[in-house]
This record gives structure tokens, C-alpha cells and sequence, in this order.
């Protein structure tokens, strides 16, 4: 993984300036704050300040999913689950948004010999549409497995056609693209894409994330995997956002050592 | 500009607004947001002779207005902490205290012995009161035998200043206070966290993978007032206040209730600059009610009519 | 319809859903909002052998997610209890459970004996955690000598289901339950207030008139699942939990955490329909996750992966 | 007072029809619902959840400001101070307010031949207003003193020309009618006044109504007088909202005895 090397982390205060429904509960939300978007690197993430009260208490990390450098704004892509994505989905625009970042390292991108393949589950979908947005910049190609459980929030296809992929989806029951799980998926596919040199970029729930580290170990493909875990602070000084290396030997921080790990590294938890 | 000098016996603070250990690193990590030398000072993640990986994932947890955490002293130990921590902080002008920890009685000693041999730092915290580790920790500072012995032993490898933290989770925490005066302490820190816990209903498993964990943040507010007032009472040495302070009026709230300082904790994470903010809404807090000496307010908590 | 009824060892509620003592009244106060006959039980306001006026003004605060009050156990005394609240609670078709309260270790046995002769009422809840009297109160709950005296003799004027309330402000609460358990009780109820405090800055004062109070709702929900955690793998007999409990998740968290039933405080001030709302609540909750009979949850925290 | 005579507590949910701001801090809103319109009496408050969340987590009380049963709204006034007050004063027009009501006593209205006077300290004249509309109804005209730090307050006066009111102000800093407090002035108007059969009615600030206790021990004069305490619940359960009996015997509880209690027989504290 890359390593952080524009080390400006910032306590930030944007500007709200458009909000999407993409689907009932997914929602996007486009900050206008120009250092941000400029310096942002795929994979990074924002801690944002969700709401003025003590409800919800801490901050909530958010990735960023895409990134306009020339009209200084980025966006980020969620889904209202609880107290803070709710108080997100409530701002207006023109309100001002308090955030820190950017934060984490971000993936390596591919050498120009090496295929892309990202593969997302459900909103894991937001840093994996950053990097395509820089892999497009860079003039590369890339394949995009999308895992969602119904055909719900694919209508965000469009979003995709500015971007250099070609997609392929999959879903739980099946009413959109492949029946199943999007590793079941990529294992079909790739056999008809005869390329070993690839490198994936993974994003999703942790039941995806074990079966990808399980394909890529048994197929030695190389995998970037962007984790979750629950933070608080986002920059290294809670302690609170560990996972544990493979190999046994002790923790990784997720906000200061990931977000993005090599798959090879990490155990992945139920 | 109102004075905000406070004296804490043998130690003076430029103002009384210090950080909580294990809510601000070593410090560095929070650079990029304020000027760690207009602080009063510093607290340091505890530092334990051996490294310390901490506990397995989940370590968080958010609760109303609080929340549950179980790091179990992650720390590079204290060999580390004195090659690659030291440095930095003796660079600061604002005090810098170590918070120290250990499995056995004699663990905490020796870790400040350590330090000292390198030259040493401004104070020391003794952390009897961690609710996440099974060796050590609370189960020292819900003792008093246990607490005075440990103190002592501290007291014997230093002439630095030297606070005892104390934990909330007992039924007498000024039995425990006192037993840390008797042996030395110049100072006590009121309070760690309270012993919580968190289930998700979904999975039907604890929120954190030790099941308790250690429970801050506003919600604990008044649990800490409280027992800052019965410390304070009890013991003829200075308090030093932590517990749910979020903004200027809870600093005062426990100035008046006895703490000749504070320590921000959790208020970290939700604002990164909130340590240093204090300290200027402090000053304006001064300026505006014409208190010229922050001192003037501590301990006046009026009790009748 | 899911099955709600739990059995507590020997009574049995209709659903697991009471109300806590001291934030309902006699019930009677509820009545324009509710059916009480919906509810598992109602848990009265503290009974005395005399009448208590209480504690002087102001008795509440609020907290960030909590509140404090110092109420002091303000009640009419056992006799008028007896001639003017007893006929309407007798009428009431759900549990009714009197909480009992004493100054000296013979008042509880006292008042119980004296309910008794008028006919008895479901159960007693014994009341050695409130954190708001000089004499008795927590005092007695404290002390696992006198928490185990105080079970014993109520144990010997009535057969009836008789439930321990164990306070948190305690180093070993799980000490004091045993004492209870050997002695007597049927149950246990997790826990009374912590203590807690708060002060106005602008006069100085404590926001209340006796300095100290007992801190509820949801800011101590952490507190209340560590203990009801701690005391459900340290005895045999029932738990019931209280503390901080507002909506149905909370209800979940505490039964899978191992509490046979639950009781609701000062959610009742929030919401006065709250209780009976949880019980429809609770049963919807089954449907959805398929659970027959509310029993199945009670203490399912799975503790290993 | 009077007792409460409708037995009817509610849980209830009412519209917020409009909000208007009378200072920059003192706001109004008038809430749509029939019921309390038609059954609230002067002195009679409702207790508000202010907010969804958790913060704040009790509900706060507002007297009733003034009803309309044939349109089925009724007003509270209040000044924002502190997380109730911001949070009431952010909701929207039609959105829903979650109140119980009416609750407490109410003042006992004068018989004809009695001369009503009404003292108001700040949003002390949030219930007196309601007494006297009741009073304007009921064709008795009545005396109103109304004492405020500033003049700021006073562009209200308006609202009373609707009502049968003889207005006598007060400010401490003199900007507006009489420097200083408004019991002094009340004490130098009621020599002009020359009717010893009045009925005091007010509201205020604690040091007002003890000055006022004062007086009206001195004169021998009635006066009814609303309290405000802290309350969590509103309706006699949970025993927070205690004043002392002036005998000393004990606690009355402001939410069910009062807010409404004859001057005489209530200590009033600092
Ligand atoms: C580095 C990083 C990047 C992230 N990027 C994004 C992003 O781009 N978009 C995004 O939507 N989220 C992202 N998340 C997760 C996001 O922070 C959480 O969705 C958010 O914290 C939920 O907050 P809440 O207050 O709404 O829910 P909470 O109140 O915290 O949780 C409510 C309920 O939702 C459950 N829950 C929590 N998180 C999730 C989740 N991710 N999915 C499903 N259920 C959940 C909880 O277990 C709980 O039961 C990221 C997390 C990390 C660590
Ligand atoms: C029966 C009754 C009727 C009431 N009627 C009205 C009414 O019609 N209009 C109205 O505005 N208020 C009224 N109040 C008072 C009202 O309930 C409080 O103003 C309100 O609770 C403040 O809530 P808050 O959350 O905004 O402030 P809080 O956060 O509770 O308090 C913030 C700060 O304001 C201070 N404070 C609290 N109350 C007051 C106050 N009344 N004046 C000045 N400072 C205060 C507190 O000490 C604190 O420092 C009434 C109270 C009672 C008991
Ligand atoms: C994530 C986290 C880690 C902590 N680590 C330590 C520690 O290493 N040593 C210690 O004495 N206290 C530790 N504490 C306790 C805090 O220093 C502080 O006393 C407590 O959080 C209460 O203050 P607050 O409510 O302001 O956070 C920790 C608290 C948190 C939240
Ligand atoms: C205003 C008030 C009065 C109370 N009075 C009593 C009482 O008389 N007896 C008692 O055992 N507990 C009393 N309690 C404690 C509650 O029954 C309950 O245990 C506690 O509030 C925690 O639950 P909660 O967080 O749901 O309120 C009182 C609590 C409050 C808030
Ligand atoms: S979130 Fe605090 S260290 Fe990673
Ligand atoms: S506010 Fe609860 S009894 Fe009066």
C-alpha cells in the first residue's frame, strides 16, 4: 500500500453544496473543500462530525468516493444505517460540514503491465469508484465485480460511464447480472479474462473479504483490501481500530496503518 | 489575559487544561492540529515495562453520550517509549507526565526508574485503575494495601511529581485516595473509566471482544463530580479532574468542586483541537466574569444559603 | 403472538416489562396514558414505616443522556400507603411489586409484615441502594452483612416473592448479591443509581440541595448491562435489570445479557406510554425474529466466536 | 387556585402552525390541537419534547400563552436559552410537537368586584397573558406591570391591544416606563389606584415574587403567583418539582398542586 506522503491532515470545514438519493437510503453528498480534493488519494477517508449534539458522540470515517480537483469539491457515498448517517442525510445544502482528513494510506496503483480488477460489495463500492476515477485519469483500464443483495442500488450504474470499466454485477437473488456472490462471480470470470497478471482491489463485508483472501491465496494473486472497523479518533491515537496481522505477531491500525492492506496480511474477522 | 498559572504543590501548570492518557498519544499525533506548548500539559498513553499488543478486536464502542473502550495499554514499552518517544517530548515547553503501568507491584517502579535513568520527564501518573487488563490495573486501585505499596515504591525512584489515578469502581474512593497520600503521592487524578459493557442484539455478542470495558465521556460527568467532590474533601493534596469534560462550563464546574486541573479525554476524538480551544475559552471565561487568577475558583463550590 | 410471560422462580409476569420504583408512581399517575393491565408489573414508589416529606428543593438535574434526582424517598408511610393506594393496586390485574425502605435493619421487615396483614401484594422489592437518605439506604447496600440481615428478616414475615435492588456503587457487586441470594432472595434487581453530581456555575451551587444524587437513564446503560453481566454468572436466582433502558433494543440487550425481565425508569418522564409501548414492541420483535417464547433470549450473549 | 377540574392528561401530538420571533431570544409558536385549545385554563402548562434524540433527554415546560378553541390552536412563548429552547425554536412550520397537557392548576379567576393585577417579570407574562384573555372574555378589564431588563421586550406591547389592559412597564436600565423593578412600581401605582379589593396575579423571577411577598404580607393583599421548577415528569410521578410549605409541614409539588399557589402559603427560594 501507498504510504500517506502528503501528511497535511486537517480538522476541515466544508461546505455541503449538492445531496443525491441513490437509492431510499443511499445517499451522497458533495463537499466543496479544495485542499481536499485536491490532495485526496484513492482509498483515503474524512471523519466527519455528523451532528452538533452529543448524538451521535464520536465521528463517523466515510471514504472518499470521487474527487473534482478543478472545482474543488469530492463526494462520499453512504447508507443510513444508525444515529450518524441519519444526521447525515439530514443537512442541507449550504451548511457547513466539520470533518478531518484526509485520512488512512491509500491503494497502490497497478504498473501499467498489470490488469485492474476491483471488486466491491454494497457500499464498498465508494473507494473502489475513486481509484476507477484514477485509473481512468491515468488512461487504464479496469473490471469492476459488483456484488449488491438486490438489483436496488445498481440504478447507480450510470455513474459508472464516465469511468473506463467494464462492470460486471452479481447478486443475491439474482435480479440483476450473475446469482450469487460476486467472489463465486469473479472466479467464473477471470478464467475467460487468461490474464495472470492482475491485481485486485477489494471493498465490502467481511464474509466477501474472507472468501477473496481465500481465492487469492489459493489462485497467488495479489489483493488490496480497503477494511471497516469501528474508530474514534482516525488518526492514530485512539487505538481503537485494530485488526490482527496474520501471522499472529500483533495488531494493525486500521486508520493509520490501513485502510488499505495487502489481503496476506491481515485476519479477517467474522 | 487573565492569569491561568495553577500550582499543583511541587509542580506548576501554565494553565490547567492537561490531556488524558491514552486519549492523545504521545502527543505528536495530534500536531497537525494545535500547538501542544500552549497546553498546561500532557498525559502519555501508559507506558509498561514490556511492549504491549492490547487487547483483541473490538476495543470500541459507542454508547448515549459515552463511549466503551478495552485498548489494554497498547504500548511499545518503556525501552521503546525512551528511545522513540523522549525526544519529542522533551522538546515541549508544557509539562509533560507519563502515564505508568504494570502487572506486578513492582512493574510501576521500574518503569519510572527507567525513565528517570534517561533523564526523566515533568511527573508521573500512576495508573492503578485500567478496567481492561487482567493482570494489574483496577484490581490494584480497588486496594488500598495495594495502591499505598505501589505509591511508595514510586515514591522511591523519584522526586518528580507524581499523581495517582484513581478508579471509580469501588465503594470508597477516598479510602483509596488516602492510602495514595500516605505514601507519597503529590497529586490525585479523579477519575479512570467506569466498568461498562455493550451488546449487539444481531449477533447477540458484546460489543468488545473482552465483554467490560472501560466507559467515558459525558455521560460519565456526573459520576466524576462526584467523587472529585469526596476526594477533595478527603485528602489536603491537589485533585486533577477527568471525567466527561467536553467544553469550558464543565472545566469550571470542576474547578469549583475542588480540581486545581483537568484532563481532556474522549472530547479528543470529537475534536481534535478541543485541548487547546479550552484553554482560550478559559481565558475569555476569565476575562468576562473579571476572575483574575484562574486559582480564585478553584474549591468554591458553596454549600449552604 | 409471541410468548412474553417469564417466569422469575415463583411468579410468573405476563411479559418482562415492569416499571422501576420511584418513576411510576402507584401507577395510578399513569393510568390517563395506559393500560396498566398490560404491563408484566408495576414496581411502586419506595414505602416507608413513617411518612418522609423528602429531600429540600431542587431534587433534579439533568445530564448529558441522564438526569439526577434526590428525591429521598418522599413518601405517605406504610399505613396511609395501606388505606389509600393498596385497593387500587389490589384491583390491578398485572403484578404489583412494593418497594420497601428503611431507616434501621428492622423497618423493612416492618412495613412488609404490615402490608401483609392487609393482604399482601405480589412481591417486595427491598430497597438498600438508594443513594439519597443519610440513614439506611445505600448504606445497608453497601455492606453484604447487613444486606444479607436485612433479606433474612424479610424473608421470615412473608412467603412472597422477594427481590434484592443492588446498587453499583460498589467495589464487588456480585459479593452483596451472594449475601442476598443465601439469604433469602428470590430475585435480584440491577441496579439503583449511580451517585452522581452537577453544578451551576453561574451561583456556585450543586444543581442539588443535598450535593450529591442518584444519575439514571440511558447515560448509565453501560454501567447497568457490565452488572447485570457480572451479578447473572454469580447467582442461580433471577435477575431483573434497570438502568437507562428507552426502547426495545435495550430491552434485547439486557435480557440476552441475562436478565429475566426488565424495568423502566425515567423513560417513563420522557415518554409516559413508553412501558406499555415496549411490551407491543417487544412482541413485534419476536415475530420478526421468529421467537416463540421471549425465555429463548434470556441469557444467549455468545461469548466465543 | 383552582383545582383542575378536566382530568384529561394527554399524550399528544400537535402541528406547529407558525413561529414568530418577538426579540432575537423570545420566540412563539402556535400549535394546532383542538383539545388543549378548548379545554386549557390560565396557569396551565404542557411539557414539551423538544427533540427526538436523547439531548435534551427530559421534556420542558411551557405555560400556555393564549389559546383560540374556535381555530383549535394555543400559543407558548419562550426565550431560547439553553438546549430545550434552541431545539423548540429550530422546528419547522407543520412539523408535528410531541407535548403532555394541560397540566397543573390554574388561577382562580376574580369575582367581579375584585380588581385583577397582573405582575409580569420577563416571560413571567407567558401565563398572564392567557389570564388575561380569559379575563377581556369574561369583560373585566385588569392592570398589568411588567417589569424587563431591557426595552427589547416591549415591541410585544401590541400583542396586548386585543386585550382589556391598563399596561404599566417597567425596565432596570430605565429605556422604557419606570427605572427599576416592577414591584417598586406596582407599590408607587396602587396608592393611585385607591382599591383596596385587588387580586394580584404574577408571575416572574424568584427575587420579584419575594419582593412581592413581601409587599403583599405587608398590604394584606391576595396574590396568586405561578411557579416554575425544574420537573421531569409533569404530572405528580416522580416528585422533582418540591417547594416548601411556608409552615414548614413539608413540600408542595409544583406540577400538581401548583404551578398556581396563594403567595402566602409557599417559601420561595433563592
Ligand atoms: C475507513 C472507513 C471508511 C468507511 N467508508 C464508508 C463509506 O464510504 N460509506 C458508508 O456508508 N460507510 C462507510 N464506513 C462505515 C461508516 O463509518 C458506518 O456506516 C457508519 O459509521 C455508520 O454510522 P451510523 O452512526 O449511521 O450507524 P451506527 O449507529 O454506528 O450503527 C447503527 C447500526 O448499523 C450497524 N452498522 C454500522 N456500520 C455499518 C455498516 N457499515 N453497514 C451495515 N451496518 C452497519 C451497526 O452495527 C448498528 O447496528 C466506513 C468506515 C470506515 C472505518
Ligand atoms: C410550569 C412551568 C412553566 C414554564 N413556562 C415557560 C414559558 O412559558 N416560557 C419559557 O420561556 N419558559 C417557561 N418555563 C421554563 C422553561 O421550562 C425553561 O426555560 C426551559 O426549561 C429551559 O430549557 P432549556 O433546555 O432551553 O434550558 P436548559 O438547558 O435547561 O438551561 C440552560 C440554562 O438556562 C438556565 N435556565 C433554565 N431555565 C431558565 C429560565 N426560565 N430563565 C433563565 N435561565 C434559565 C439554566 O440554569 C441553564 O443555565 C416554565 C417552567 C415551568 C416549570
Ligand atoms: C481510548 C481510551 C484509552 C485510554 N487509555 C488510558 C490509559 O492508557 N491510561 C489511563 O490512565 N487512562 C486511560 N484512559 C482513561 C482516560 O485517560 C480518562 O481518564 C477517561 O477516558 C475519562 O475521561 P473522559 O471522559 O474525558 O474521556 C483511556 C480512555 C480512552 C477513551
Ligand atoms: C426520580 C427517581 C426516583 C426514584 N426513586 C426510587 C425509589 O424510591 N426506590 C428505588 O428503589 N429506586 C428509585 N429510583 C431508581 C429507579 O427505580 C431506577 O432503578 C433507576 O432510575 C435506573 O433506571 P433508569 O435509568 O431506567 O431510570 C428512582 C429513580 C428516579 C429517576
Ligand atoms: S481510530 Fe483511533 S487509532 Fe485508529
Ligand atoms: S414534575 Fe414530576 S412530580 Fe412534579
Amino acid at each position: 500500500m501507498r504510504a500517506n506522503t502528503d501528511t497535511t491532515i486537517r480538522l476541515a470545514t466544508g461546505k455541503i453544496l449538492a445531496a443525491f438519493s441513490v437509492t431510499e437510503d443511499i445517499k451522497k453528498i458533495r463537499i466543496s473543500h479544495r485542499q481536499t480534493a485536491e490532495c485526496a488519494l484513492p482509498g483515503q477517508f474524512i471523519n466527519i462530525k455528523t451532528s452538533d449534539s452529543l448524538f451521535p458522540l464520536l465521528r463517523r470515517p466515510f471514504s472518499i468516493n470521487r474527487t473534482n480537483p478543478a472545482q474543488g469539491w469530492f463526494e462520499i457515498l453512504f447508507r443510513v444505517v444508525g444515529a450518524g448517517t441519519n444526521a447525515l442525510a439530514q443537512l442541507k445544502i449550504d451548511s457547513d460540514i466539520d470533518f478531518v482528513g484526509p485520512l488512512g494510506n491509500s491503494f497502490s496503483l497497478p504498473d501499467k503491465s498489470q490488469n485492474s480488477v476491483l471488486v466491491a460489495g454494497g457500499l464498498g463500492i465508494a473507494p473502489l469508484e475513486f481509484l476507477a476515477q484514477k485509473l481512468t485519469e491515468e488512461k487504464l483500464s479496469a473490471h469492476l465485480f459488483w456484488g449488491n443483495q438486490s438489483s436496488e442500488a445498481f440504478s447507480y450504474q450510470k455513474q459508472f460511464s464516465r469511468l473506463n470499466l467494464k462492470t460486471f454485477f452479481a447478486t443475491d437473488d439474482g435480479s440483476l447480472g450473475f446469482r450469487g456472490n460476486v467472489v463465486t462471480l469473479l472466479e467464473r470470470e477471470l478464467a475467460a479474462l487468461k490474464d495472470e497478471n492482475i491485481c485486485i482491489y477489494a471493498c465490502g463485508p467481511n464474509p466477501m473479504l474472507r472468501a477473496l483472501q481465500n481465492f487469492a491465496a489459493a489462485k497467488n494473486l495479489t489483493c488490496q483490501v480497503s477494511l471497516e472497523t469501528m474508530m474514534a479518533c482516525g488518526f492514530g491515537a485512539c487505538m481503537g481500530c485494530n485488526v490482527e496481522k496474520a501471522d499472529g505477531s500483533g495488531y494493525f491500525y486500521v486508520c493509520q496503518d490501513g485502510p488499505v492492506f495487502d489481503i496476506k496480511e491481515i485476519r479477517i474477522y467474522g | 489575559m487573565a492569569n491561568l498559572q495553577v500550582s499543583l504543590g511541587k509542580i506548576q501548570f501554565s494553565n490547567p487544561i492537561l490531556t488524558a492518557s491514552g486519549t492523545f498519544g504521545t502527543g505528536e499525533e495530534f500536531s497537525p492540529f494545535l500547538d501542544l506548548n500552549h497546553l498546561g500539559g500532557i498525559v502519555t498513553k501508559a507506558v509498561t515495562r514490556e511492549p504491549r499488543a492490547g487487547n483483541p478486536h473490538p476495543r470500541i464502542a459507542e454508547t448515549s453520550a459515552g463511549m466503551l473502550n478495552s485498548i489494554g495499554l497498547a504500548n511499545v514499552g518503556v525501552d521503546r517509549f525512551i528511545a522513540e518517544k523522549l525526544p519529542f517530548l522533551k522538546g515541549l515547553k508544557c509539562r509533560v507526565i507519563v502515564n505508568v503501568a504494570g502487572k506486578t507491584i513492582d512493574e510501576f517502579a521500574e518503569v519510572i526508574r527507567r525513565i528517570e535513568s534517561a533523564g526523566g520527564m515533568d511527573g508521573y501518573e500512576i495508573n492503578v485503575s485500567c478496567p481492561n487488563v487482567k493482570e494489574g490495573g483496577m484490581a490494584f486501585g480497588t486496594n488500598p494495601d495495594v495502591t499505598a505499596e505501589i505509591t511508595k515504591k514510586a515514591r522511591q525512584v523519584t522526586d518528580k511529581f507524581l499523581t495517582v489515578k484513581l478508579t471509580p469502581n469501588v465503594t470508597s474512593i477516598t479510602e483509596i485516595a488516602i492510602a495514595a497520600e500516605n505514601n507519597g503521592a503529590d497529586a490525585l487524578t479523579v477519575i479512570n473509566t467506569l466498568v461498562g459493557m455493550a451488546v449487539d442484539i444481531r449477533s447477540r455478542k458484546p460489543k468488545l471482544a473482552t465483554i467490560t470495558g472501560g466507559l467515558s465521556g459525558p455521560a460519565i460527568k456526573p459520576v466524576a463530580l462526584a467523587k472529585v467532590f469526596q476526594v477533595a474533601g478527603a485528602v489536603k493534596i491537589p485533585v486533577i479532574a477527568s471525567g466527561g469534560i467536553m467544553n469550558v462550563k464543565d472545566v469550571i464546574e470542576f474547578l469549583i468542586t475542588g480540581a486545581s486541573a483537568v484532563q481532556i479525554g474522549t472530547a479528543n476524538f470529537v475534536n481534535p483541537k478541543i485541548s487547546e480551544k479550552l484553554v482560550d475559552d478559559l481565558d475569555s471565561y476569565c476575562e468576562e466574569h473579571q476572575i483574575n487568577s484562574i486559582e480564585e475558583i478553584i474549591g468554591t463550590l458553596k454549600l449552604n444559603d
